[in-house]
């Protein structure tokens, strides 16, 4: 099927070449339609003014960590089903970017939480779930680097990512019902009550960009992981790179 | 456009810029790191090429 | 040509041998326990005397000693077994690999978990908690460190024979330990309070079948990943 | 009948060995050799099912042995190169507890005197001598009736008499209808016995 005919490197690093650069205008393009909407033209909210902006970055951010460890966890199931060696090149190319933006959304969440809560930390339910997150992106890299043979690292990395999604969902809902317990203030819902469009455009713009982001540094360091292993494969001096 | 007044973010410039340059520094590692990679093992198969043909 | 042990009696052979094991290093057995105690009394030097902050911490207190314990004894699960090719043996049964795996967590448990839960009375009255958050800490911790056996021992065998494998398996396995701790330490606040803590149990109850039925399987494949 | 096509196995990346096939009938005895780090042990292990091959596959009776593990495992003996006793168990625990047989002490205690361990029963394995813990291993050819051996070193740290039970041992258990996978480097009066010859790293 066609799916298995690019999962193989030699076919896989050429089609990444060819979207690489299509992916990279498209990205830089949307980021900065995404930064004049949301920096120029959307106006300051009536409650919390100008720092609403912060959400264009820290609410995109979030999405992405977990649409990134989702992914991850998905090329894990298909790594270990049909033995693709190319899902565990995927998962470490995306597991740094995956990282960085829950690193991110924790970071803009504390500086936005600050003018509105008082507190440069909150132990918010969605702030907290997403430092598990972190600690679980952290758990992964370093199970996976800690790990010489290639083949148990990649699986083992993979059941790990298993394990970890599907105790998310779970790990959410307890700190979800644990803050309901100890905060009965309702907090202010950290996306806002309802969101207007002059807000909302900017949003989506911005998850769009960060999406095309996250696609060419994947391909980027999937092409270069390529170029390591498979520096002495024949393909790949005939394609003279 | 009052430029002063665009910098300032009602009294948040800290918070709001601080953000976007958090966004910019993280993100541009993000891409900066991998693509100095890249283009360094590109030079070198380039290099492979001239010296093999 | 081969009568081989049925699958109840090669389990037994193993818990058997499991338990015999634990008894010959019984030190083993022993330092967990005595780093739960020595941490829990830590926190009133840390903390202050007064028994009403104590009281308030007590279940918090009580349930991070016992996840940190849980992790001290899981690095020797797996890791004596590696160096002498027992384990390899142990994946080379004809029987299923995850019910003697199983055999080895419940001996892990009981050698580990068990202690926990008849020792931690002492230490709740150590740090002034009432009788029925005595009796809640007790019930939760029962249902509770069988999970954190379960849990570990996929960790465990994640990590097996890795250079400081012992650290590298906290940062695996701790988050996944959070749910149990919110809901047993949930359960013993409001069972202090007067409120029912049925919902809490049942929680628990239900992460613990759970974990009880996946993750032998998880565990076993786990190891013939790390063996692989 | 064990059935190997096309093996291949890699080690961090570097390819060990590629395409060994070999097919092993009843009373066949095979012999693997080949310098150290050719990837011996790893084609052992694979042979057994703890490794997975890169590419090729291996079949028990006509099947996959990664499809039916329990069944091959109970035709199977492997002792490695750590000869999979429990250290702190004595001789007799170890084998009482570990074997899949229904033995009990008497069988036990019949195996240990026929590899000549008879006096060391109590102790625990760690303070046995390397060749006393590799008799004690050995002692599971006698206890654990199973076709088919694959056994890595056998005779390290064996001594000369070992050596010679050894050998009849084996050549006992290839006439009533059993196959065994050896790797030695040292000589040994079996060597006679071998009609399958596999040199890795060549």
């Amino acid at each position: 099927m066609i799916f298995q005919k690019y999962a193989a490197p030699k076919y896989f690093y050429p089609l990444a070449g060819k979207c690489l650069p299509w992916f990279g205008t498209l990205a830089i393009l949307t980021i900065c339609a995404g930064l004049y909407l949301g920096l120029f033209v959307a106006p300051p909210d009536y409650q919390q003014g100008e720092t609403v902006r912060i959400m264009f970055i820290h609410v995109p951010a979030a999405w992405m960590s977990m649409f990134i460890y989702a992914m991850m966890a998905g090329a894990a199931a298909i790594g270990l089903v049909w033995k693709i060696k190319l899902t565990d090149t995927f998962i470490t190319a995306s597991a740094a970017i995956g990282a960085s933006f829950t690193l991110l959304a924790l970071l803009t969440g504390s500086l936005w939480g600050k003018p509105m809560w008082g507190a440069w930390w909150v132990w918010d339910a969605r702030l907290t779930s997403e430092l598990i997150l972190l600690f679980l992106y952290l758990g992964f890299m370093s199970l996976h680097s800690a790990i010489d043979d290639p083949r148990r690292a990649s699986r083992a990395g993979a059941i790990l990512l298993l394990i970890g999604v599907i105790n998310l969902p779970v790990i959410h809902y307890s700190v979800e019902w644990w803050n309901t317990l100890h905060q009965p203030t309702s907090v202010a819902r950290i996306d806002g009550p309802r969101i207007h469009s002059s807000i909302l455009t900017p949003l989506l713009i911005m998850a769009v960009a960060f999406k095309l982001f996250y696609v060419s540094v994947v391909l980027i360091r999937m092409r270069s992981s390529i170029l390591d292993n498979e520096a002495d494969s024949r393909w790949l001096q005939e394609q003279g790179a | 456009m009052n430029w002063a007044e665009f910098f300032n973010m009602g009294g948040h410039a800290f918070n709001v810029w601080g953000s976007y340059i958090l966004a910019f520094v993280i993100l541009g590692l993000n891409i900066w790191l991998p693509l100095r990679k890249y283009r360094a093992q590109q030079r070198k198969i380039r290099q492979q090429h001239e010296t093999a043909s | 040509m081969t009568h081989n042990l049925g699958l109840l009696a090669s389990w037994q052979r193993v818990l058997k041998r499991e338990l015999l094991l634990a008894y010959r290093q019984r030190n083993d057995i022993l330092t967990p326990l005595i780093f739960f105690i020595i941490v829990i009394s830590l926190f009133p030097l840390g903390v202050g005397p007064e028994p009403e902050i104590l009281r308030t911490i007590a279940p918090g207190v009580i349930w991070v000693a016992a996840l940190l314990a849980t992790l001290l004894s899981l690095a020797r699960l797996f890791n004596n077994e590696l160096h002498d090719g027992t384990l390899e043996q142990l994946l080379l049964t004809p029987q299923p690999a995850s019910v003697l795996v199983f055999a080895k967590i419940v001996s892990h448990w009981l050698t580990t978990g068990l202690p926990l839960v008849l020792i931690s009375p002492l230490l709740a009255l150590s740090l002034d908690m009432s009788s029925t958050a005595l009796i809640y800490t007790m019930l939760t911790l029962l249902l509770g460190t069988p999970i954190l056996s379960l849990i570990g021992a996929i960790g465990a065998a994640l990590t097996l024979g890795l250079r400081g494998g012992g650290v590298l398996l906290a940062l695996l396995i701790l988050p996944l330990y959070i749910p149990v701790l919110i809901f047993s330490t949930g359960a013993i606040i409001a069972a202090s309070n007067g409120f029912s803590a049925e919902g809490h149990l049942s929680l628990i109850g239900a992460y613990l079948i759970i974990t009880l039925i996946f993750a032998p399987w998880v565990t076993s494949y786990a190891l013939r990943v790390s063996l692989d | 009948m064990l059935q190997a096509n096309a093996l291949a196995a890699e080690r961090g990346g570097q390819r060990l060995f590629s395409d060994v096939s070999f097919s092993l009938k009843d009373g066949d005895l095979l012999h693997l050799s080949g310098s150290n780090g050719s990837g011996k042990t790893t084609l052992l292990r694979m042979l057994c099912g703890l490794t997975l091959p890169v590419n090729g596959d291996i079949s028990w009776q006509q099947k996959n042995i990664e499809s039916n593990r329990d069944a091959f495992n109970a035709d199977l003996l492997y002792i490695g190169h750590r000869h999979g006793m429990h250290s702190d168990l004595n001789a007799l625990e170890n084998l009482q507890l570990s074997t899949q047989q229904l033995s009990n002490s008497t069988m036990v205690f019949s195996a240990l005197e026929e590899v000549g361990l008879s006096h060391h029963l109590n102790k625990p394995l760690r303070l046995l001598s390397q060749g006393q813990q590799r008799r004690v291993a050995l002692a599971r050819l006698l206890l654990e009736s199973r076709k088919l051996w694959i056994l890595d070193e056998p005779l390290a740290a064996l001594d000369v008499d070992a050596v010679e039970w050894f050998s009849q041992r084996l050549a006992k258990h290839l006439e009533n209808g059993g196959m065994a996978i050896v790797t030695t480097h040292q000589e040994a009066s079996f060597i006679s016995h071998v009609s399958i010859n596999v040199v890795l790293g060549s």
